[in-house]
């Protein structure tokens, strides 16, 4: 650190809300030009202390050195004046507006409304790999474009000082490498960079330093180049790095869901979103869907669980007792009843009464069946008390069971989530992006668990945007593509880079080794 | 920019032109005597409070002549002491008893209660007080000794409101605009058309209310009274008349508007600050004289002679009648009063539904 | 101009959009016209198979503006504050603020000076709201209805104490000075031919735009020139972007370094003070009420369903407030007889919708509007007369029908009425 | 969790805030502030206001609760207005027609009220289902179209009697009644007082003891969770919203079987409304609805005894309006100060301590 003058510098920040600590007395140095990583468990801090730079949130205590100077960051608007910009960990973007307008929102100044702004933005969309009409609503984007439209954001407002919140926890690989492309070619015009992940080895990719949060404090920073994946993780919790690999087959014939010749359209059009999808999962198997986000997983997965109506098709679970049960007309809290988990991959949104008690939220989904009901009363203390268990055997940190669950960071709500849909004795688990956005600590645990209940014959619909995970706890893997599956993969040899290729179409379903489809 | 200034309209014509088919009846001698003041009558032990409807002292109606009675009489007879108090428009029924119950425990006697929303509060309370004296306006279904009902022959002065319309309309076409569709509304009416059919067997009368029986907004919305009368003008009545509030005012403003005439309700219109830049056509307007009612139930109270007032405030006894302010009907006086005449005695009944 | 529903749902416009094609969407304005020529071509087919001339007379539409006129004010007033986000319940009790400034003003200084006490009451009662939701994060109905009941305790105390000295009344203001009205009256005349003239469509477009331009009063000129200028300032202004922005996703807005508090409260300012324009239709035009206790009679309320009804949109909820006022003054000025015609123009629409829905192949839909044709085409046929305490209440009736008949898919904007504090976003 | 401060000291500042705003209006107009306070605090002590007061609030309760179970899931009945009155009409009616024995005749008549209300729900609920109409618009055009209905109804031609000059209902028979309650020189309280602390009861019941009630409250909380968790988004509005409508049903049954037994053309309207605020007094909890309708209550009838020491009477509904405000404003600074007491706590501890560690539900 000789650096004279570095592009960043925040020294003894804390900052404290209700009851949580989230930053305290934390040091952060970032030179310019370079990509710095922070790495952290979930719930570290870092998204806070990201903010606090940003200016949307005030420091308790600390300050902050921009190119040297101090500055008071009051609101984002300081910020963007003195050149940084920020690229959420959740989107922030509007959906009824245009891509245009998210753009233009707030920055109309630098080009006007009219021909120059789209002028420039055209140039900054190309730079970016955006391909959309700017005229287009939000809302009809993916998510890799939306991860764009932020970069676009924050690159028109001309940040010097750009910071990324997670960027790849959405991205299939082959998205990465551009989104890295761009960040290496723009380090070199001159950009710094923040980054957060929880990928390791991506931080080790394109990082040039990295600094380690752990519970609100900072541990140190390192040269992500010379410690190994294992050592950063190790800087992160204290623990060993954990692994998703499946250890030996407990893959039975016991089919438990079989889906046949499922079919469902869009909202407002013919237009096939699910496309005669027939699939089988086992007592013992976890059956992995690889695919780029949008292509189905989602409607699939809210189809089997009967959140939407298909247009055709039939859905059978077979209980432990072997009989057949037809869920093609039954809803959602009957298919529950039949014996199916669902984790989520919306956890805000599908998971969880984010203003509720944790015991109140282990009751949903759950409200017709024991302990924490009996029919039609609701039996509060057994929720309680069920909850409090969960809480112990998911090592859910949470300072009670009364804490709304909004108030827990994102790996503990999650550990919550799996707690909740494996207490229910379940035949069948439908796990959407299980470990998303959680940190290693957390994965580790929750891949256990999932691979525990498998061990006792319980049947894995796993959905994950994150390859190694996919591969590491599939049985069999089948890839997804514009709502058909059209190949099938053996976890133990395929690689991800081929299964991304995959995904995108690029061999379009004759590419892989173990092909069968 | 249309012309603003319509100066003032229709002079009227002779007696009626050719739509008038009835002759007219005998001359009467006009038989509005002047009231004697009641200088002779000591009320200064009695102790008067009014308990208002919906619209309370200042309404322009029937709350305001009530108002007007007491004031006379405390002048007149030297009231010892008054009071009032108004309905709100969403209250609920006990604020009425209340209402009632508070004046009379504070000693209040004789209590008036105007309007007949206040006849179910008055059945609950006046047995409770059976010395004190209530009187209501309105209403005459309250069995009660101490109850005197005030109430009026509407019809009968509307049926000269008909007539009178008849006279003065060039196309034979006069209009009705109800502010809300109940059976008090409806005896004015029913007084209207059938004046009007008396003197006319050619005439079209236009009926309309604003809103039905329950929706109290038809008496509160000039800007849909004027809607009304201005279609019923479109359709050619071009004598209008009105029951309906403070909607009245857009009837006049739409007569106004179209050179037509308008005849006003309850009170003297035609002297009303709020109606005062449309007052040139208001030919005339049918009284209802609540203060006149009022007045006489003090003195009566005053001089413990309750068996004096009349059983109904009808033509006979002056309780309705006609104003001739503007001076627009002065030609007509004598068919109306001879109208009145014969109503008085008997010879034309006037139904009081339509 | 009667009937300017928007109903194109937005989200096929939005389908469409995700493959790009050469082919644009039609465009608002467009769409707004298509509308307005269909309703025509619906009354004027009523009127000729059922012999009411009245539903497209040129009376018929000059009171259906009169009358819609403070449903459009108020509608406007809504979509300010929601498209910032803010649930504007309120807007009755800032109408009746209006109401009493208008009076209070022009009895003093004019007509103008009467809508300029009206803004400014109106906005007033914006403010009030805007403490309280922005600064204080009180739901904004609870707000709302506390600021119904404050405007109404506020202008009846203010009434008791300046008018009632004045009109000895305190319910009422003595007469205030009245706009005056404009005709054009080349247009007019020449319109009057063509109405007069009988030919089926022609003379019914004739007669319903001349309605629109004899006896206007600036105040609705204001009105009408209203609806493109909020469109121009919400949808085409850099000032109207973030204040939409602040009503879809306010965290972003804040996070590009918008001031959502600044534009939430500039948006309820400008809400209430068009919430007082209504106020001040109601009090400063000829045939009005001067200030009048409780006239408002609930048009916020309905000036509110009006934007709900026009999907918060400008040309939507002059759609909704021009349709209100149009079956209110056909009500009003026609009777029963024309509300029946009215119904035998619902089972036209419905039998319309029939067919598209039959080509559509969505039965169930068909099915059901061609059961509401027939059911409706009954009431038609078996009745002389509907009950007359109803009529008052057509255009109540209608709003329902056409939205059950419309299946638009609203969308309002994506944070209206959720809390938003500084810095408290993720 | 809450603690007696912040459940007491907002409505406490509330009223002490709305009591000062309205002294300045009352200083104003030249009335005394003092006087028109005490005065309305004495006449709770006289004659039958006590009473009165209660007996109003029991509407009120009905009218809170009927708001209150719409707001339990976000779903904004403003219709409650246009659902009383239509139950109370048809009520009244069948009421007036039915010959049954006493108990029976009651419950009848109570049974007819709930489903005519949740009848007129209904259409609202059906649109907003299958067609997505908002259910504010159609509330409120059904709120107007409601007195179309009445008066169709109570005409002279239909189910009317004339009385006077009024036209309502034909009278209930006795049996139909619910027998007041005597206080003596009080009053008497209407027998439906027991009905609303049982209704109140079975509502907190319902909301958290039952799955319904959970339901009802993760839809409102989160409609997406809520169906991913089994509950029909759909069914939930629907329920919801007849459900309000039902309870909405018996806003006007404590007047109709208590004290009036006919449904009158002057009866009174606007407690659906009034229901609003009362709910949002209340924050929709059974007891606070209870003490919001008490208070509304007695703001009302104070406004009745103002008059009669010549205070202009809109004081009262300027209180109202202000009470409103200020206590939700207050419950929200209230909230806050205790939050920043709370940072401070934490502040302090990890001052003290260590730095936030797991087990305490720090930085985790
Ligand atoms: N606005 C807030 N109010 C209260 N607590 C908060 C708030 N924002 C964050 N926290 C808490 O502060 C802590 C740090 O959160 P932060 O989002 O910074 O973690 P993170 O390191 O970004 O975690 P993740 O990897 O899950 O994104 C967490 O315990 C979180 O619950
Ligand atoms: N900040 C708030 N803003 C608005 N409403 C609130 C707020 N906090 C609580 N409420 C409402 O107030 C009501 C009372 O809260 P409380 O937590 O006591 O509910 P509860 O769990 O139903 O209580 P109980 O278990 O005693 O019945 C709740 O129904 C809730 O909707
Ligand atoms: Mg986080
Ligand atoms: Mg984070």
């Amino acid at each position: 650190m000789t650096e004279s003058r570095p592009a960043v510098e925040l020294k003894g920040i804390t900052k404290r809300f209700p009851g949580v600590v989230a930053n305290s007395d934390v040091h952060l140095t970032v030179r310019a030009g370079e990509v710095h990583a922070v790495c952290g468990e979930n719930g570290a801090g870092k998204s806070t202390l990201m903010k606090i730079l940003y200016g949307m949130q005030q420091p308790d205590e600390g300050t902050i050195a921009i190119n040297g100077e101090v500055v008071r960051l009051r609101n984002p608007q300081d910020a963007i004046k003195v050149g940084i910009g920020m690229v959420h960990q959740h989107f922030m973007l509007a959906d009824n507006l245009t891509v245009k307008e998210n753009v233009l929102l707030g920055a109309e100044s630098l080009h006007g409304i009219g021909k120059a702004a789209t002028a420039r933005m055209a140039e900054l969309a190309e730079r970016t790999g955006l391909r959309v009409n700017l005229d287009s609503l939000m809302e009809n984007l993916g998510v890799a474009d939306r991860q764009r439209v932020e970069i676009v954001k924050v690159l028109y407002r001309g940040a010097r000082i750009v910071i990324l919140d997670e960027p790849t926890a959405v991205l299939v690989p082959q998205e990465v490498d551009a989104l890295f492309d761009t960040v290496r070619t723009m380090r070199e015009q001159g950009y710094t960079f923040i980054f957060i992940s929880h990928k390791l080895d991506e931080v080790r990719r394109i990082a040039d330093s990295a600094t380690v949060i752990r519970r609100g404090t900072t541990v140190g920073t390192v040269d992500p180049r010379t410690v190994s994946s294992r050592e950063l993780a190790e800087m992160m919790v204290g623990s060993q790095l954990p692994s998703p690999e499946t250890r030996e087959s407990t893959v039975t014939d016991r089919a438990v869901l079989r889906v046949e010749n499922l079919r469902l359209t869009a909202e407002d059009s013919e237009r096939a979103v699910l496309d005669d999808v027939s699939l089988t999962v086992r007592a013992g198997e976890v059956l992995g869907i690889a695919g780029v986000e949008g292509n189905g997983q989602t409607e699939l997965v809210e189809t089997i669980m009967g959140m939407r109506r298909a247009a055709g098709g039939t859905i059978e679970l077979v209980d432990a007792e072997g009989t057949t049960r037809d869920l093609t007309k039954l809803g959602t809290l009957a298919r529950r009843e039949a014996g199916i988990g669902y984790i989520a991959e919306d956890r805000h949104r599908h998971g969880l009464l984010l203003g509720r008690p944790l015991w109140t939220n282990r009751i949903l989904g759950y409200q017709t069946r024991r302990p924490v009901s009996s029919g039609r009363i609701i039996d509060c203390a057994a929720a309680r008390e069920d909850t409090r268990r969960i809480v112990d055997e998911y090592d859910v940190r949470t300072p009670g069971v009364e804490v709304a669950a909004g108030a827990l960071s994102g790996g503990n709500q999650q550990k919550l989530i799996v707690g909740r849909e494996l207490s229910g004795d379940p035949v069948l688990l439908i796990a959407s992006h299980p470990t998303r956005g959680v940190d290693v600590g957390a994965q580790a645990l929750i891949w256990d668990r999932i691979r525990a209940a498998r061990s006792d014959g319980l049947a894995v619909l796993l959905i994950s945007a994150d390859l190694d995970e996919l591969i590491g706890l599939s049985d069999t893997i089948r890839v997804m593509l514009r709502g058909r599956l059209v190949s099938e993969a053996d976890p133990a040899t395929v690689t991800p880079t081929e299964l991304g290729s995959a995904m995108t179409g690029a061999g379009e379903s004759h590419s892989l080794p173990e092909d069968v489809a | 920019k249309d012309s603003g200034d319509n100066s003032a309209a229709g002079d009227g014509g002779e007696s009626g032109g050719e739509c008038v088919t009835a002759a007219a009846p005998p001359r009467a001698e006009a038989s509005s005597k002047e009231r004697e003041a009641a200088s002779d009558v000591d009320a200064s032990d009695l102790k008067v409070a009014l308990a208002f409807d919906v619209g309370g002292r200042g309404d322009a109606s029937f709350n305001d002549a009530a108002a007007a009675g007491v004031d006379k009489a405390v002048e007149d007879m030297g009231v010892a002491d008054t009071t009032e108090s108004t309905a709100a428009g969403t209250e609920s029924e006990d604020a009425k008893q209340q209402r009632l119950s508070q004046m009379a425990e504070k000693g209040y006697d004789p209590i008036i209660a105007v309007g007949f929303a206040y006849a179910d509060a008055l059945k609950a309370v006046a047995p409770k007080f059976p010395d004190t004296h209530f009187a209501i306006v309105d209403d005459d279904s309250v069995d009660a000794k101490n109850v005197t009902p005030l109430v009026f022959a509407e019809e009968q002065g509307s049926f000269l409101a008909g007539v009178a319309a008849v006279y003065k309309s060039d196309n034979c076409h006069v209009g009705f605009v109800g502010g809300v569709e109940t059976p008090l509304i409806q005896k004015f009416e029913a007084g209207f058309v059938q004046g009007a059919k008396a003197v006319s067997d050619k005439v079209k009368v236009e009926i309309d209310y604003l809103t039905p029986a329950g929706d109290i907004s038809g008496f509160n919305d000039p800007g849909k009274g004027n809607v009304v009368a201005k279609a019923q003008i479109d359709k050619g009545a071009d004598v209008l008349y009105h029951a309906s509030g403070a909607s009245g005012k857009g009837v006049f403003e739409a007569a106004k508007a179209a050179d037509a005439l308008a005849i006003g309700v309850d009170s003297d219109q035609y002297n009303q600050k709020t109606v005062a830049e449309v007052k040139d056509v208001i030919m005339t307007s049918m009284l209802k004289r609540v203060d006149v009612a009022v007045y006489d139930y003090i003195r009566a109270v005053a001089s413990d002679d309750l068996d004096s007032l009349p059983e109904r405030f009808d033509l006979a006894v002056d309780g309705v009648g006609y104003s001739t302010s503007g001076g627009k009907v002065d030609d007509i006086t004598d068919v109306l009063d001879g109208y009145k005449a014969q109503i008085v005695a008997g010879e034309i009944e006037v139904s009081p539904t339509p | 101009m009667s009937t300017t529903v928007e109903t194109g749902p937005p989200s096929k416009a939005g389908a469409t959009e995700q493959q790009p094609r050469p082919r644009r969407p039609i465009p608002g304005w467009l769409r707004g016209v298509l509308w307005a020529v269909a309703a025509i071509a619906v009354l004027s087919t009523t009127s000729y198979l059922t012999g009411i001339d009245t539903l497209t007379s040129s009376n018929t539409s000059q009171t259906a503006l009169r009358l819609a006129l403070p449903i459009l004010f108020a509608a406007l007033g809504g979509l300010w504050a929601e498209r910032a986000g803010v649930i504007n319940i309120g807007l009755e009790g800032m109408m009746i603020l209006g109401t009493w400034g208008a009076a209070w003003g022009a009895y003093y200084g004019g007509v103008w000076a009467g809508l300029l006490a009206a803004i400014v009451f109106g906005a007033l009662g914006g403010l009030l709201h805007a403490v309280a939701t922005v600064t204080f994060g009180v739901n904004h109905i609870v707000s709302g209805v506390a600021i119904n009941l404050l405007g109404l305790g506020v202008a009846k105390y203010l009434a008791d104490l300046v008018f009632e000295p004045l009109s000895g009344n305190p319910r009422q203001s003595p007469p205030v000075p009245k706009f005056d009205t404009y005709s054009a009256t080349f247009l007019s005349d020449w319109l009057a031919d063509l109405e007069e003239a009988q030919r089926v469509g022609i003379s019914d477009a004739a007669g319903l735009l001349r309605g629109l331009v004899t006896q206007v009063s600036p105040l609705a000129m204001l009105g009408l020139l209203l609806v493109p200028l909020s469109y121009l300032v919400l949808w085409r202004t850099r000032f109207g972007l973030r204040l939409r922005s602040c009503g879809e996703n306010p965290v972003a807005a804040e996070s590009l370094g918008v001031n959502v508090y600044v534009h939430k409260y500039a948006a309820l300012l400008v809400s209430g003070g068009l919430a007082g324009m209504g106020g001040a239709s109601l009090v400063l035009l000829s045939g009005g009420a001067d200030y009048l206790e409780n006239q408002t009679n609930g048009r916020g309320y309905i000036g509110l369903a009006a934007m709900i009804f026009g999907n918060w949109r400008p040309g939507g909820l002059l759609g909704g407030a021009a349709l209100f006022g149009y079956s209110d003054g056909l009500q009003l000025s026609a009777g029963g007889e024309a509300v029946l015609a009215l119904c035998y123009g619902a089972v036209l629409l419905l039998a319309v919708l029939t067919v598209v829905q039959l080509v559509r192949r969505r039965w169930l839909v068909a099915g059901l509007s061609a059961l509401g044709a027939a059911a409706l085409y009954y009431v038609y046929w078996a009745n002389d007369e509907l009950p007359r305490e109803l009529i008052p209440y057509t255009p109540h009736f209608v709003t329902i029908i056409v939205l059950a008949v419309a299946a638009q898919k609203l969308r309002p904007p994506k944070a209206i009425g959720k809390r938003y504090r500084r810095g408290e976003g993720d | 969790m809450i603690s007696w401060r912040t459940a007491l000291l907002p409505p406490v500042l509330a009223i002490v805030v709305a009591m000062a705003l309205s002294s300045v209006a009352l200083l104003i107009s030249g009335a005394d502030p003092l006087e028109a306070f005490t005065t309305m605090g004495a006449q709770l002590f006289e004659g039958t206001t006590a009473v009165d007061t209660v007996n109003l609030a029991v509407v009120y309760y009905f009218a809170g609760l009927a708001v209150a179970v719409g707001f339990q899931m976000n779903l904004f009945n403003i219709g409650v207005e246009g659902q009383y009155r239509f139950a109370a009409v048809i009520a009244a009616i069948v009421g007036a027609a039915m010959e049954l024995p006493p108990v029976l005749h009651v419950l009848a008549i109570l049974a007819v009220a709930m489903l005519s209300g949740a009848a007129y729900a209904l259409l609202p609920a059906i649109l907003k289902v299958t067609r997505g109409v908002s259910e504010v618009i159609t509330t409120i055009m059904l709120n107007s179209i409601v007195f179309g209905i009445v008066a169709y109804l109570i005409s002279a031609d239909q189910f009317g009697v004339l009385r006077g000059n009024n036209i309502s209902t034909a009278e209930i028979p006795e049996t139909g009644w619910i027998p007041g309650i005597p206080l003596g020189a009080a009053g008497t309280m209407f027998g439906s007082v027991l009905i609303a602390v049982a209704l109140g009861v079975g509502y907190w019941f319902l909301l958290n003891r039952t799955r319904f009630g959970f339901e009802l409250q993760a839809s409102g909380e989160s409609p997406t969770a809520a169906t991913a968790g089994g509950v029909s988004a759909k069914r939930m509005t629907m329920t919801a919203m007849l459900l309000s409508g039902a309870v909405a049903g018996l806003i006007a049954m404590p007047e109709l079987l208590g004290r009036d037994h006919v449904y009158a053309m002057t009866a009174t309207q606007g407690y659906g409304f009034t229901g609003i605020a009362v709910a949002l007094l209340g924050r929709n909890h059974p007891v606070g609805v209870a003490f919001g309708a008490l208070l509304w209550a007695f703001l009302d009838k104070s406004a009745v005894s103002l008059e009669t020491i010549g205070v202009p009477r809109e004081i009262a509904t300027i209180i109202q309006g202000t009470i409103v405000l200020s206590v939700v404003v207050a419950y929200e600074i209230v909230k806050r100060a205790e939050l920043a007491a709370e940072q401070r706590r934490v502040g302090r501890q990890t001052r003290n301590g260590m730095p936030a560690s797991v087990s305490q539900g720090g930085a985790v």
